[in-house]
């Protein structure tokens, strides 16, 4: 079994390298390469000439899968896209199919959908700020964001049965109906999450270390984050003001008020670390915000549409958007009329976060691409899928 | 299906209750306790003048004229070396326990909690697994080199603990270069440092070994320096001397006596964490960064002893500020005359001195143990610095720092007379102690103002 | 703009090189001539008033039937806020496009993933390469005709179904069973079971009985 | 002696009492309490060993704490789908561990390709590349399950001999061992509502694992 380790041509193929300079392969194992990525690193001492990743170590053909299996069928695939924001895949799978069915959820299910949503954004964001503290260095922020997550955690399995890998939405609408006296047990859960935000604050986000680890580090302007395709935090923490929840509305989201946090360059340059990691800090009370809406104008009613048991959408294309915790997800279907899709692509936030790494790596410091890692939140099923 | 095999440690306590915790208890103090009393008892013996007269005494025998004198004496080195030894090893293993179990607390987690009572073997099985687990050298490696590396780090861990006093006379030399001779020796873990790093031949090392070296490097100017403040307002160069120069009550240390020598102190304390990798400026071994640092290559004993090294460096780093600034082993209300009267003139010292010299050790332990509680609780707390910051705070702030606290302390031996140098003492320990119940009112508030129900997994 | 407002200003711009906007269900889309899609991408970001400047997806799917791969560009525009579907359909055999680099740095990823999974030649591209699976990879997975290998490096892809394993285990304990039954069946038809078990007369049967399910009791983990 | 004679023995019997078998269970006993695990999270599941290793349920608890380095491991915990790309680098992190070294197969996909088994590009198992101690099956398993997996690790541990090098726990690859039906129920997330953790002790699937803080 050869192991190949042409990795270094890649890269050296595309740069002079002089004595001075060694090549590093960060990865596919490494603490703070979230999953299974590799960056193929030259650098110059501390300071790093370029940075190209690598990718491809997750890819498990998730899109071949989707062309295999019958619609209903790959729901359970889409988890695995995103596995830290599972609802977000199911959402944007089913809203692509219901398009190419012509059905349309439930106001119940889409008002079910969102608080869903949101509360995986909230675990998600946890996630994504507590890595991006222990990859600075400080250990304890990250345990505390999984406490918190734990709380979620319980309050979506109670809700779907399922930790990690939900499985919830169906298309047209979604599997289970709230549980009794689940809407307390969430309010008590956000008006704790509403105060403990503050501590969270206090005890990483606005830490002197950890700002001045990440002001003025990885700055993506405005006109390059567009060219690039970011998307979702990464997209807004340059300070562009685009969400699919309120730009191009789907499901109950007009319903809601709500802000949307853009980077502001409070501390440093507008796009740099920063901006990126505050923002999905904001968003985590938004999100609180949502749900409580939703929560208290829940409409009764159906949960599931009307859809055939054996479903058989007529030969056409379209498109499922949702605003995911990493930024636009994009499910692109073409059907046969067949009862299997013909054609699914996946567009996740991820990979295209990946695309910008090579173009901010030249002169950076190690540990500055350790955080820019962590403030484009990647994951690596959603580059590789 | 379930291997049954009669002596799995939950069976074992099952059969044997009492077992854990008495083995716990043996180690936790027994051993400890063991240690400190063979060093109450050895080290004021350990001077050839006592050692004559005890053999002369009682055994008749003429050791100052034998010529085999001088084995004697290094025997009894030796045991004293053994005793200094043992005790490094048993503080690293049960500060890493401590470590442990503060840092379950503060993520609210729980910490080893199945190994011994409290977890607290946990150590022990640590120290034994790596012991026997097998001992990987790379084939690219620089065999020769990468097996010596640790040793050059225990030596530099180890050669300290000559000068370092634990009580009034329990220390195994007073030099009277000690504090020149401390920040000398200290320089030696750096050594085991670089070579690991570069002897590894693996890219991670290499950026820890050359990190490393930077790091210790620059900030043994600041901890130098302002290691001479104490050195300046004691007048002598002798660990002991510099601590009977303070005295037992707070507004005696010499922290408190000037305002230069309590910048100094901040500088000495952050410049030793430095020295001793601990966060925030652990990047010869960033975990999130270089994978493992300069020991990323490293197996077996050898990890065992680098690991050793890290945590039983605390001893020293505490130690070292606690006689340098904190009044070391001074117990309040004990006085030099007390001790000489309590010596007595006897062969063997009164029963009252002995309790005053454990009394004393205490206390220095009991200071040391404080300020390395601070060092876990700061690893615990803070992000890491990058490596350009970490020097800009070296040479553009602690150094110029430390410069003007020695000169500031200068002019204030010089112009400030005594009575001043009181009212100073008094005033800054008061502030002191204000800033302290301050910052937990603070924290009793910070935490009372998350609403809703916690969930504290730490108790579960 | 809407699309066909949109389909008309390119209609304007490159004549029949730009195909009428679809009709299908769902997202309506607009093909345009292979060698021309360079052209009208750039157009599309550069002209004011469309200003195309991001792009979402470029994705491709594969027809054998007629032969081609489509390459789809999903666009839009963050100013106006209006967006478009294009398609460029390239031969099968040999499928070349220009690529879209310049205009979006988004593509570059994109057409590398193509590349990767479709074959897709892109020209003009500044590293086009395998993404996602190892550079010694045989065939383009995402084709509609793609074999799969077989395993790769001297991993092999097969594993026995552990369904299959459990079905066979609980065959033959069925089977064991059955013959117990069958040596207990005469006695069983004079009188009660327990009462005869002293006399049951073949005392192999119940001895071989409980063990014929141990041996697939033991492969019963392995599945 | 076959592991399952081995593991029959019953206490104060036979190989327990040879001259060498306390030294023996000294010796596994600091190992199974100084379980050193590689932080080697590939997929879903590595979500759920980071929550494995956060506040509810602590693996450190059995002084059990992640390593970056596989020189400093030893166990691999290989946490989600091995792909055909990966596997070569797993091979390579396993031969990078010193030995005593074990290996965890956690969730489906590590242990046979789970759903991904139709998957052009994914390895159908790790136990095609290494040998694999414990097998814990779920997607992802819970982290009851898998600190059930830590403790099945730790019997294999228990059942060592220094002098020989003998690794009697260890079964081949080729009949991996599996954990209890009762985990595996547990592992297999039931659709059933989460209970109420808040205040009540969390209970390990063994009940003699109650925590003493």
């Amino acid at each position: 079994m050869a192991i190949d380790m042409q990795l270094d041509r890649h890269i050296l193929r595309r740069t002079d390298s002089s004595d001075e300079e060694i090549v590093v392969n960060f990865g596919p194992q490494h603490p703070s390469t979230h999953g299974v990525i590799n960056f193929v690193t030259q650098t110059n001492g501390e300071v790093i000439r370029r940075s190209v990743p690598d990718i491809g170590y997750l890819h498990r053909g998730l899109e071949k899968i989707g062309e295999m299996v019958p619609y209903p069928g790959y729901m359970p695939f889409t988890d695995r896209i995103d596995y830290l924001a599972a609802m977000f895949a199911n959402e944007g799978y089913a809203l692509a199919i219901e398009r190419l069915l012509g059905v349309e959820a439930p106001p119940r299910a889409k008002y079910i959908r969102a608080i869903a949503g949101e509360l995986c954004r909230i675990s998600n964001h946890f996630i994504s700020v507590g890595t991006m503290a222990t990859d600075i260095g400080a250990a304890t922020p990250l345990t505390h964001a999984l406490r918190e997550r734990e709380t979620v955690n319980d309050l979506l399995e109670e809700l779907c049965g399922a930790r990690l890998t939900f499985n919830y939405h169906r298309i047209g609408g979604v599997a289970f109906d709230l549980p009794e006296g689940w809407a307390t047990k969430v309010l008590r859960f956000l008006d704790h999450l509403d105060s403990y935000i503050q501590e969270w604050d206090r005890l990483i986000t606005f830490n002197n270390i950890f700002v001045r680890r990440l002001a003025n580090v990885g700055i993506i302007t405005r006109e390059k984050a567009i060219d690039y395709g970011l998307a979702g935090p990464n997209l807004r923490g340059s300070g562009v003001n685009w969400d699919i929840r309120r730009d191009m509305p789907y499901g109950a989201y007009p319903d809601f008020e709500f802000n949307i946090p853009v980077g502001t360059g409070r501390f440093g340059t507008l796009g740099d670390c920063w901006d990126r990691y505050f923002v999905r800090v904001r968003e985590m009370v938004e999100s609180s915000k949502i749900v409580r809406q939703a929560l208290a104008k829940l409409p009764e009613g159906e949960i599931q549409a009307k859809v055939a048991r054996k479903l058989k959408p007529e030969a056409g294309e379209a498109v499922g958007r949702v605003e995911s915790a990493r930024g636009e997800m994009l499910y692109y279907a073409v059907s046969d009329g067949s009862e299997k899709a013909y054609r699914l692509r996946v567009r996740t936030g991820s990979f295209m976060a990946m695309g910008i790494i090579e173009e901010l790596s030249p002169g950076i410091m190690v540990a500055d691409l350790i955080a820019i890692i962590a403030s484009l939140d990647v994951v690596a099923p959603e580059v590789d899928r | 299906m379930k291997i049954t095999l009669g002596l799995d440690s939950t069976s074992l306590t099952r059969r044997y209750p009492r077992l854990a915790i008495l083995v716990t208890l043996f180690m936790a103090f027994g051993v400890p306790l063991g240690l400190y009393v063979a060093a109450l008892a050895i080290f004021p013996l350990n001077t050839p003048e006592r050692l004559n007269a005890m053999a002369q005494q009682w055994f008749g025998f003429d050791l100052a004229g034998s010529p085999y004198r001088y084995l004697i004496y290094t025997a009894f080195l030796l045991l004293v070396a053994f005793i200094a030894v043992n005790y490094t090893a048993v503080f690293g293993g049960v500060s890493t326990w401590v470590e442990r179990r503060v840092a379950g607390r503060m993520q609210s987690r729980i910490g080893p909690n199945r190994t011994g009572a409290a977890g607290f073997l946990a150590w022990v099985a640590d120290a034994v697994k790596m012991v026997l687990k097998e001992d990987t050298i790379p084939a690219t490696a620089d065999s020769l080199l990468f097996r010596g590396a640790p040793y050059f780090s225990m030596v530099g861990l180890l050669l300290p603990f000559v000068v370092l006093p634990f009580g009034e006379s329990t220390v195994v030399t007073d030099m009277n270069v000690g504090a020149f001779y401390v920040t000398a020796v200290t320089a030696f873990v750096v050594v085991g440092i670089l070579v690991s790093g570069w002897a590894s031949n693996s890219k991670w090392a290499l950026f820890g070994g050359i990190r490393g070296a930077a790091q210790v490097l620059s900030y043994e100017i600041p901890a130098g320096i302002a290691l001479m403040v104490p050195v300046l307002m004691a007048g002598t160069l002798s660990m002991q001397g510099i601590v009977r120069a303070q005295g037992g009550w707070p507004w005696d240390w010499f922290v408190f006596q000037n305002p230069a020598a309590f910048v100094a102190f901040f500088i000495a304390v952050t410049s030793s964490l430095a020295e001793g990798n601990r966060t925030p400026f652990d990047l010869p071994e960033a975990e999130s960064e270089l994978v493992a640092g300069y020991h990323a290559e490293y197996s077996g004993f050898r990890l065992a002893i680098f690991l050793m090294v890290e945590w039983a460096n605390m001893w020293i780093m505490g130690g070292l500020a606690v006689t340098m600034f904190l009044g070391g082993w001074q117990v309040p209300g004990i006085t030099d005359e007390m001790y000489k009267s309590a010596l007595g003139t006897g062969l063997v010292p009164s029963p009252i001195w002995f309790v005053y010299q454990a009394l004393s050790m205490l206390v220095f332990a009991v200071k040391t143990w404080a300020l390395v509680f601070t060092f876990i609780w700061l690893r615990w707390t803070l992000p890491r610095v990058r490596v350009d910051q970490m020097m800009s705070l070296c040479w553009k702030y602690l150094v110029p720092g430390a410069f003007l606290c020695f000169i500031v302390t200068l002019l204030w031996q010089i112009l400030v007379p005594p009575v001043g140098v009181k009212i100073t003492g008094i005033v800054l320990a008061l502030g002191a102690l204000a800033l302290l119940v301050k910052f937990l009112v603070d924290t009793r508030r910070n935490i009372d103002k998350v609403k809703g129900d916690r969930v504290d997994l730490s108790n579960w | 703009m809407t699309p066909e407002d949109l389909c008309t200003r390119l209609k304007a711009q490159f004549g029949d090189a730009v195909g009428a906007l679809s009709e299908t269900k769902g997202d309506r889309f607009v093909v345009v001539k292979v060698e021309k899609i360079a052209d009208v991408c750039r157009f599309l970001k550069t002209t004011t008033g469309l200003e195309f400047d991001y792009c979402q997806d470029i994705t491709a799917v594969d027809w054998p039937a007629r032969k081609v791969i489509e390459v789809v560009y999903h666009v839009y525009s963050l100013v106006h806020r209006h967006g478009l579907v294009l398609k460029a359909e390239t031969d099968r055999e040999k499928p070349t496009i220009a690529t879209v680099e310049s205009v979006w740095k988004a593509a570059t990823w994109l057409e590398r993933e193509i590349y990767d999974l479709f074959g897709v030649n892109f020209e003009g591209h500044s590293d086009l390469r395998r993404i996602l699976l190892p550079d010694d990879w045989v065939g383009y997975p995402l084709r509609k005709d793609y074999q799969e290998a077989g395993g790769w490096h001297g991993i092999s892809n097969e594993r026995p179904d552990p369904l299959v394993q459990l079905s066979k285990v609980t065959d033959e304990k069925r089977k064991a069973v059955a013959a117990a039954a069958a040596a207990a069946a005469p006695v069983a038809v004079v009188a009660p079971a327990p009462a005869v078990a002293p006399v049951a007369p073949a005392p192999t049967a119940p001895a071989v009985a409980p063990v014929a399910p141990a041996g697939p009791a033991g492969d019963e983990r392995k599945g | 002696m076959t592991p399952q004679d081995l593991h029959q023995v019953e206490p104060g019997t036979g190989v327990l009492f040879t001259n060498t078998s306390m030294l023996d269970d000294a010796i596994n006993l600091a190992r199974k309490n100084s379980i050193h695990y590689l932080l080697f999270g590939l997929a879903c599941c590595g979500i759920e060993l980071m929550q494995t290793g956060g506040p509810r349920a602590d693996l450190d608890r059995f002084a059990a704490i992640f390593r970056a380095s596989p020189r400093q491991a030893d166990l691999m915990i290989v946490a989600g789908t091995l792909t055909y790309k990966m596997a070569v680098r797993t091979k390579l992190l396993y031969d990078q561990m010193a030995e005593p070294k074990y290996v965890l197969s956690m969730g489906s996909c590590a242990n046979c390709g789970g759903l991904f088994q139709a998957s052009y590009s994914v390895c159908k198992g790790v136990d095609k590349i290494i040998p694999v101690d414990v097998y814990v099956p779920g997607c992802p398993p819970r982290p009851e399950a898998l600190t059930e997996g830590l403790l099945r690790i730790q019997d294999i541990m228990m059942c060592e001999r220094w002098k020989t090098k003998m690794r009697p726990g260890r079964v081949d690859p080729k009949a991996p061992m599996m954990i209890s039906s009762k985990v595996s129920r547990v592992g297999s997330a039931p659709a059933s509502p989460a209970p109420d953790h808040r205040g009540k002790a969390w209970e390990p699937s063994q009940g003699s694992h109650e925590d003493k803080t």
